[in-house]
């Protein structure tokens, strides 16, 4: 393992106590929970917007907590769901009586644990509803969209939802947008090599020196297709198209883009990633709005990316336009 | 200890030391299981889940069966809260609450508490028989319990066609498509493979009838 | 070579084309020259900031260009200087009649075009200063600051800099402060995996598996010692300990950490860092007055990580606190 | 061609076409001398800026030897903006600036030109003589240049004399310890190793005793 790290067992405690020193400002534990993440803010009569997962895709889940954006999280082992318990902490905690929206990805052990933390504040007299985000294409074809696992799209909801309800709209206003926006959002990625999950100690997954992954989920989840390493730009003709032909996106269509690493591929590659997936859309008569690279879903030191469009309408535009100030995420107000 | 016919407290307690020792014995096992189609945490978290609940129960001065179920998932559930720990913490809680408020349960309450137990995890999973997930050993093992009432059976032979049960259910669900979980990226794959969530569903059983022997 | 690349001898310019694509309402090139980038709004009386230097170091160096921040940059080929012509380039196009401060790391290729540059500029009635960042402890011994190399401190100067100009301040006081921030900076880093340069297609370096070089510069250049990886906190010690005796920083100093990325590492191991870091200045009674944890200068795909502390005064603080907004590094005004 | 005593453009031009020539071939041999303590580009920006420069200077309608010079530093810098490419650069614009006006050159404006390339680099990289760079093949050469004025030598042996100068130089660094650039990190290990700088500059003044045979 080449890895920075003290006990593997400690990874994620560690890395939370990291976080809590450096953006004291702007996040704090529950109770010293340090597995329940939440905003140093609180804004009375704002809906709360939670979120949860496993540890190792930073910065999902928790450095989208913010202004702007979520208001607490509930942070899981590497690779695994928060308890229902530390999502229940957390929903008790950022509630202000406006109630408290969950967005996640659509993975079993989050699903479950979700449904019962819901099930448990609703017992406690907080409104929940419920986000799932799900646009991986390569997970499941079209028609079972429910089936789909969430990756680096729920970037979009977050920032959209998070828009809306700093601007107080009411609990099934916000959950009525991001269900837009997970509606109108849709993910394909590569993967280049495995990562190693500390406690494990060996690579999730073997993939040869010069072999990739077409569709490959952020845990090692299967894709649709095995093969030599292509070039850059076929790798994103063969990722942008399942993504264009499932919504579809077509000609006129205004998107955001978002081009994603999965931890250890450098951003020159990102954008030599985006050159191509500009092109392309240009070609197609896609208009882009505005173009995110980055690292904003990671499987620890993976190596490859992820492209995801975002199609806009008037309304996810001038959300998506807003600011937002997170410790891994800041944006000023954008031209709209 | 021949003819026990009821279970309290305690041989609940004990029961599950016992099942935490099985997870622990088949720790390796059960990981290759879900490692062949899942992440492969299986062994790790229902050994962690079991020990952590064995322990919780082994300090508690609860007498009412109910109770203790619940408490046992509830622990298994923070422990470990991957799929199977969340199912478990769920079939326990509702499992316990059928039995809610006895000190001793005979034959009838353990079928009633199997029957709560496999509707908790439908629920919660959204499943069905026949998906290959660990309703598809529970819920024959639920049936068994039936009709081992229905022939006037002992409480020994009762859980011992239950886990027979589930051990055919285990079995059948080499011929199925995993419909849930990683699994269920592979589809056609997962054919000829047993559900690793499942055997631990006849794992658990197995705790019972160790116990009574 | 685990690349997302076309032609290994195309990647700079299309790694240009892709953040012109990406990022059109903030850079251009100047007259369609990729290698020279320059903010597309320009101010008139305030001093240019130029830097340059070689690719491959995403964000650095033109991921700095905005407001701010800089006002341009030139780029040369992967760790390679730009020329000295590409340089003449974005100095004129970025002077509008207050000058041009140049600020750029200290090595010999960047040095020596960067001179040749400001005695062109000069000839072409352009006022040029110069200020040069090396703040490597590893790199060179006290008393023999002016061969350090410069890492991912001259982040700071960037920012510092970048404030006090876009607050209309003259070229000589520009460089009063830059020049500040460099005397006030240190940096050391450690390695853990080597970096593939596309043309050359093998590994800079060789380091195997369990193996660590601590001091190592950006571009495999050696360290203080190679040896056995070890534990996260025994890093942070080992780089901390030079780091703090050689300014020295000293009980009731207030800094600002930056705890940087070299490309592989993930930021939950960055994270892990700065929990050490931020232990050992509570300790040794050093305030810390802002982090900033994430990638600012790398070198690829290298893994590993380096802990830059800057000494603060009100002015620095005052001036870091300002916002910024660049493709690559966004923030709000800071509490001060 | 024998007892030449001048060089004009067309000569220049010739020479260049030679040393890129050189370069090209020893450009493994120029990698693997950098690549001990350097980066190991060497070869590379050596053969592709000589070669640019020879390129340039073919298409160019220009006698003045001076301007062909600086042009050909000019095209170096460009094409190759690394240490070497950069004080190639330096040097030959002051060189050229030293002949400037001349479409002709003798042994004495060579003498020149080379001190005013040596200077040149000398400020350009703050360097001198004896710190393990190419200062320690190119002002060894000047001064035989000198020696061989005032020793009344043909054009041809003056070059000779200096390339020999030059050869002297190049294995004189291996005694030295780096104190510029990249292998100036590695100190004390540097020794017994010959700079990498020196040599092209040697190669440089091959090409010129090349093209005079
Ligand atoms: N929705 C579901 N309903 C019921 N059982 C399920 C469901 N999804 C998965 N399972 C069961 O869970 C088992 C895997 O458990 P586990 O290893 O804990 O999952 P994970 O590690 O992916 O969270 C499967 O073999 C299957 O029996
Ligand atoms: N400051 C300097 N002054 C003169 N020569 C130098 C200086 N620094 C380096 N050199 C010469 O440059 C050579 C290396 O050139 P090059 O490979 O182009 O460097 P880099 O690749 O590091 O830019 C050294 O062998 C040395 O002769
Ligand atoms: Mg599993
Ligand atoms: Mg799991
Ligand atoms: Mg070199
Ligand atoms: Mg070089």
């Amino acid at each position: 393992m080449r890895k920075l790290i003290n006990e593997p067992k400690d990874f994620v405690n560690e890395m939370l106590e990291g976080i809590y020193a450096g953006h004291p400002d702007m996040v704090k534990p529950v109770d010293g929970n340090l597995r329940c993440l939440v905003r140093t803010t609180k804004k009375e009569g704002k809906v709360g917007l939670a979120t949860g997962g496993g540890s190792g895709h930073l910065p999902l889940f928790l450095g989208y907590v913010g202004e702007g954006m979520l208001d607490g999280c509930s942070i899981g082992g590497v690779f695994q769901s928060p308890s229902s318990e530390q999502m229940l902490i957390v929903t008790k905690a950022i509630d202000s009586g406006a109630g408290v929206l969950y967005i996640y990805g659509n993975y079993g052990g989050d699903v479950m644990n979700f449904d019962m933390a819901a099930e448990m504040a609703e017992m406690e007299g907080i409104r929940v509803m419920q986000v799932v985000a799900g646009e991986d294409v390569a997970s499941a074809p079209k028609g079972k969209e429910d089936k789909r696992r969430g990756v680096a799209g729920i970037f979009f909801v977050y920032k959209i939802a998070g828009a809306y309800a700093e601007e107080m709209a009411p609990l099934e206003e916000v959950k009525r947008v991001a269900d837009k926006v997970c509606a109108n959002v849709r993910t394909m990625g590569v993967a280049l090599s495995p990562c190693t999950i500390p406690e494990v100690g060996k690579p999730t997954f073997e993939l040869g020196e010069g072999e990739m992954e077409i569709g490959m989920g952020i845990h090692g989840e299967p894709g649709v297709r095995r093969g030599p390493l292509m070039k850059a730009d076929q790798v994103v003709d063969e990722i942008l198209r399942p993504i264009l032909d499932d919504l579809p996106f077509t000609r006129g269509d205004e998107v955001s883009v978002l081009i994603n690493g999965l931890g250890a591929t450098p951003k020159e590659e990102l954008y030599i990633l985006n050159r191509r997936v500009a092109q392309v859309l240009k070609s197609e008569g896609i208009k882009v709005y505005h173009t995110y690279v980055g690292e904003f879903a990671t499987s620890l030191e993976m190596a490859g990316a992820s492209v995801s469009l975002l199609r806009l309408d008037d309304e996810m535009k001038r959300l998506l336009a807003k600011p937002a100030n997170t410790p891994f995420f800041v944006q000023p107000q954008l031209q709209v | 200890m021949s003819a026990k016919n009821t279970l309290t407290g305690n041989d609940i307690k004990r029961i599950f030391e016992r099942i935490a020792d099985i997870m622990e014995e088949t720790r390796d096992w059960l990981g290759e299981l879900d490692g062949a189609m899942g992440d492969g945490d299986l062994g790790l978290t229902m050994s962690t889940g079991f020990r952590k609940a064995a322990e919780a129960l082994r300090d508690l001065d609860e007498k009412d069966v109910g109770k203790l179920l619940a408490k046992a998932g509830m622990v298994i559930g923070q422990s470990a809260p991957s799929t199977m720990g969340t199912l478990m913490a769920t079939g326990f809680m509702k499992g316990g609450k059928a039995v809610q408020g006895k000190e001793e349960v005979q034959l009838a309450d353990l079928a009633a508490l199997v029957h709560a137990f496999v509707e908790g995890i439908m629920a919660r999973g959204k499943a069905k028989p026949g998906e290959k997930t660990i309703i598809d050993s529970l819920h024959p093992a639920a049936q068994a319990l039936d009709q081992a009432i229905s022939e006037g059976r002992s409480l020994k032979e009762g859980l011992a066609a239950a886990y027979e049960a589930a051990e055919k259910g285990v079995e059948a669900t080499k011929a199925m498509i995993s419909q849930h979980g990683r699994p269920a990226y592979y589809q056609e794959k997962t054919l000829g493979k047993q559900d690793p969530g499942a055997t631990v569903g006849m794992l658990v059983l197995k705790g019972f009838v160790d116990y009574m022997s």
